[in-house]
């Protein structure tokens, strides 16, 4: 990672910016939404998974996975925010990618506030899946669809991938970046599932505990009681 | 079995109108809110002429509020009237979306009906292409419809549902607000036509989604 | 008495149900055939709405299984319980009719407004009748689609001595068709039942 | 006696503001839900520029909203529950209304700060003369708080004549509306300073009103 | 027995409710002494929570009067019905604090929770209390306040054989502070009282 910063610092000066220079946090802003958004369609996958399978270690994971992408939601918005201060001279003018990205912060912050409504956990795990799946379409269509819009006026490059204006070494070091940001996350990624999923089965146990070592031992049995005559009849 | 779905949908949809007739407090809300907001709009806009960019957002947020002020209720009261678990006994999930949905677009649609003509009305607005308002309009109620009755499905049994229901409605509504609000503007005459229908056409597409997907999403959260 | 030989129409196997970690019941096995009529008792808090609401698939259990004879429960399921609400502005008849096209069954709306004496009640609205006239509303919705098993929660209480012996025919006619389980903490409702289960708390 | 009413009022603030907050996103949903709103509109208004007059509607029209979306959960929900009967025999219709009155009072008015500083930041107008903005701001959620607490009874109890309810709410209504939009206007500099004054005092005068009468109103729908 | 030389607790003069142009009961008087019992009886329907709703103020009687022993209905006058619901989201130790702050007594939470035997589940919410839970947290309510009049409506309904002896030891203590009126279904309640009122519908 910091090998890759040095270098990010030692590359030629990224070219079609007016602040060349300054430029380079592009190789960090573009990453970041690349990243979330990989990890949000994660976190449907997963939240689909759970509403098939009612299997809470699959709600873990969505939360793990949602949770993390909208940490690089926040690192895109810090990084464009910066960007722009730079490339267009204002922290803020409401550029529509600006605004639509905001709405998908707001989109994945709710996702936190339904999970934070229900107590009950089976409850909180299904609402808050159906709710992953419900934002996912908008959340697509706020980050590539719209800014795109031919009636949306942006200065927010959105062609410099696709026309392959990123080239030569400037790309090489966007790549490894990319990648070594891929990797870091996958690694918080697997620590955060691992210790959700200990709290999960901790639980479990707690719940074994809870009426201690009878986990067997019926709270109930069915007894007959005299038979009446109709009772007869029927049997 | 086709037919049975059509009977249990209809059913559910004729109980919904049959006590919102009889206890009109959400149509009262919505309708409330609708008007007064036109009028506040209107007072606002009184002697500057409003461009078509402006009018059409007015409308949009005319409409996305009062839906969202509305249409939540039709969970958040089966669950604090204690009915829920009747119809989760009688009913099949696919038919109480479909009912609920349904309703739901049928108020919004009579809600929206009544705004646009107080809206042209009071604004003096003319519609430069009118078949792409309405398509625009309708498209929209029906995506809010089927969008917030799946929002109100989940909130409804959450402590704080009316923020809650606010906080999770408005940005997944958004989008479809965007999209509105482009079909409008071309509608009115600012913005290209083409770009207009587009988005008015990826209205309808959004639409046709939540009504596909929504059921099979609020069966699982209605049986949890 | 044969039961071995009768078809099972309700299994209940280890089922528990969890509450915030704490178990209201666990391990519950039994099976029940056509004729039985299972009372469920325990004192306030036991858990007996739980495994009713359970059983009718109303709250999702923690651990086991329900096999119930048929796969649409709709129709073959019923709960009538004290602490469920009607539809406050929907009137008795339109109750009924409402949940048989949403059962597809057909609605016995006369008789069995008659059976259950509200024939004069027919077009009160829910939220105007008493306690003991919803009671008996919801025996009827619950009986309309003939189900095979048939869950009642506090049948008796807010009922009149009317009241109660319709309550008695009720299961008396469902034993016939397929199996009851009542929750009961009147005593007095315990000579109804063939079989008992007491949960402890 | 006074410190009497002091205790029942907080007693009945208490209890809703726990309701409200039991979740325990609570506070940050309802935080989430003013920010939600305002973006909304500042979407609404996407890329065109905003004058004073339009503003004012704009913003005016937000904070009806987040307080019609508080209505039902005042009294319409009471009902529902069927836990009217509770505060009926325990607290005094004073006690409730201004309990009700004062918790939507709080919840509106911390709503409105968060949208006035998002708006004005988002936006970029300036005031022209902020302790008008923010006189007619307060005054004018006072004068909501009041109307839409009784507007809430209304609709709650007079179950099938609640179309009469919004009859009755709608004249209510207005004229906050128009006079919180031309306060707000002149603090915008748009429209003449002393007029916008006029307008505030009024909604000062119209909000003390409100919660002068409105226990005695509420008191009779109430008992009834 | 001496009752005209006891100061009258309630009053009751030819009270009357009608409901859509129909009488449900007419021309009811009635005073009850300190130390009166009285069970409302009749049928389903025969409108027992509808007189003991008017007693209490909760609806507006359509003749005669009501005479209250103090002016303050919150103090001297309290209600525990099967139908009453309670703020689900509240727990029950907050419904009492909530109920003594209104009616400015003093809130003996500690012991009524002990009393109706809910010093457990004092901190659960009331949307998670079983209905034999919530009806003793109603009653806890009921008499927190100590009131002269005493209102229940069927308080043995879904209370087990503990619940309905806590019913009688609160009527007993009840008729030593005033007077107290249960309507019940429940013909071994009948032996609670000293007067009966008997509707027919
Ligand atoms: C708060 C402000 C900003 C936000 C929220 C933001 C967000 C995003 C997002 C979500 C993407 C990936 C999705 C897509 O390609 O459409 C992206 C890509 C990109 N952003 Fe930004 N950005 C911001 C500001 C800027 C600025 C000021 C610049 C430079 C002038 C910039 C340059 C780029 C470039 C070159 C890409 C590569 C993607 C492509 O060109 O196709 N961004 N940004
Ligand atoms: N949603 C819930 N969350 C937590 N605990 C609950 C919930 N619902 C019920 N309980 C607890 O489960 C236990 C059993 O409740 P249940 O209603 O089944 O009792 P019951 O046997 O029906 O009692 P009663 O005879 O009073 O009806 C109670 O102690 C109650 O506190
Ligand atoms: N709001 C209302 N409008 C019209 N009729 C009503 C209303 N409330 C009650 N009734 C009628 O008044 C009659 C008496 O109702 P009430 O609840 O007092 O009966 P009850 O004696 O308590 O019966 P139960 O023993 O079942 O509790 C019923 O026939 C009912 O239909
Ligand atoms: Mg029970
Ligand atoms: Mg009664």
């Amino acid at each position: 990672m910091g090998a890759a910063t040095v270098w990010s610092f030692h590359i030629s000066p990224a070219m079609g910016f007016q602040q060349p220079e300054l430029a380079r946090i592009f190789v960090w802003h573009f990453p970041c939404p690349i990243l979330a958004t990989v990890l949000l369609l994660l976190g449907g996958w997963f939240s689909a998974n759970y509403l098939k399978t009612k299997d809470r270690h699959w709600d873990e994971r969505a939360a793990s996975a949602n949770e993390l992408g909208f940490i690089f939601c926040l690192l895109t918005m810090a990084t464009g925010i910066v960007f722009s201060e730079v490339q267009w001279g204002a922290w803020w003018q409401w550029d529509p990618r600006q605004t639509s990205f905001l709405v998908v912060l707001f989109i994945y912050a709710a996702y936190f506030a339904v999970r934070g409504a229900f107590p009950d956990p089976e409850r909180r795990a299904s609402h808050s899946a159906a709710y992953a799946l419900t934002a996912i379409l908008p959340a697509l269509f706020l980050i590539f669809v719209f800014p795109r819009l031919p009636q949306i006026v942006s200065f927010h490059p959105s062609d410099s991938i696709l026309k392959g204006k990123i080239k030569g070494e400037y790309a090489y070091v966007v790549l490894t970046l990319m990648l070594l940001m891929g990797i870091l996350s996958v690694w918080l990624y697997r620590l955060r599932v691992r210790a959700g999923l200990m709290a999960l089965d901790s639980e479990f146990n707690n719940a074994e505990l809870a009426i201690g070592s009878s986990t067997s031992t019926p709270t109930g049995v069915v007894r007959p009681v005299r038979i009446s005559p109709e009772d007869g009849g029927s049997a | 079995m086709n037919s049975g779905w059509k009977a249990e949908i209809a059913a559910v949809f004729g109980k919904e109108l049959r006590s919102e007739l009889r206890s009109r407090s959400g149509l009262t809300t919505a309708g409330l809110f609708g008007i007064v907001t036109v009028f506040t709009i209107a007072f606002a806009s009184m002697n500057t002429k409003l461009d078509g960019n402006i009018a059409a957002g007015l409308l949009w947020v005319a409409v996305l509020f009062s839906s969202i002020v509305s249409l939540p209720r039709t969970f958040v009261t089966e669950e604090e009237q204690g009915t829920g678990d009747l119809l989760r006994q009688w009913a099949r999930p696919h038919a109480v979306y479909w009912g609920k949905a349904l309703f739901n677009l049928a108020q919004l649609g009579a809600m929206s009906l009544i705004l646009s003509f107080l809206y042209l009305g009071f604004t003096g607005l003319d519609l430069k292409i009118a078949w792409l308002y309405w398509l625009t309009l309708f498209a929209g109620c029906a995506a809010l419809a089927g969008a917030v009755t799946l929002t109100g499905a989940i909130v409804a049994r959450a402590a704080n549902r009316s923020s809650l229901a606010g906080a999770i409605a408005v940005p997944i509504l958004l989008p479809i607000m965007a999209a509105g609000v482009a079909g409008m503007r071309a509608a009115f005459g600012s913005g290209f036509a083409e770009s207009g229908a587009m988005s008015a056409l990826g209205l309808v597409g959004y639409a046709v989604a939540t009504f596909a997907i929504g059921p099979w999403l609020f069966a699982a959260i209605w049986k949890s | 008495m044969g039961r071995a030989t009768l078809a099972g129409v309700l299994e209940v196997k280890t089922l528990g149900k969890r509450f915030a970690g704490r178990w209201i019941f666990r391990g519950l096995s039994f099976d029940l055939v056509k004729g039985d009529r299972l009372a469920v008792l325990g004192p306030n808090g036991s858990g007996k709405s739980t495994l009713l609401k359970v059983i009718a698939g109303l709250l999702p259990q923690s651990e086991g299984q329900v096999k119930l004879p048929c796969s649409d429960v709709r129709k073959c399921l019923a709960l009538s319980a004290l602490e469920q609400s009607l539809y406050p502005s929907l009137t008795a008849l339109e109750h009924l009719d409402l949940a048989a096209r949403l059962r597809a069954c057909e609605s016995r709306a006369g008789s069995l407004l008659k059976m259950v004496g509200l024939e004069h009640a027919s077009d009160l609205q829910a939220g105007h009748l008493s306690t003991g006239m919803k009671a008996r509303l919801k025996m009827a919705l619950a009986v309309q689609a003939q189900p095979a098993v048939l869950l009642l929660d506090e049948p008796g209480a807010s009922l009149d001595e009317e009241g109660r012996a319709l309550v008695e025919a009720i299961v008396l006619e469902q034993a016939a068709r397929g199996c009851v389980l009542f929750a009961s903490n009147d005593p007095s409702e315990r000579r109804l039942a063939n079989l008992e289960l007491r949960l402890e708390s």
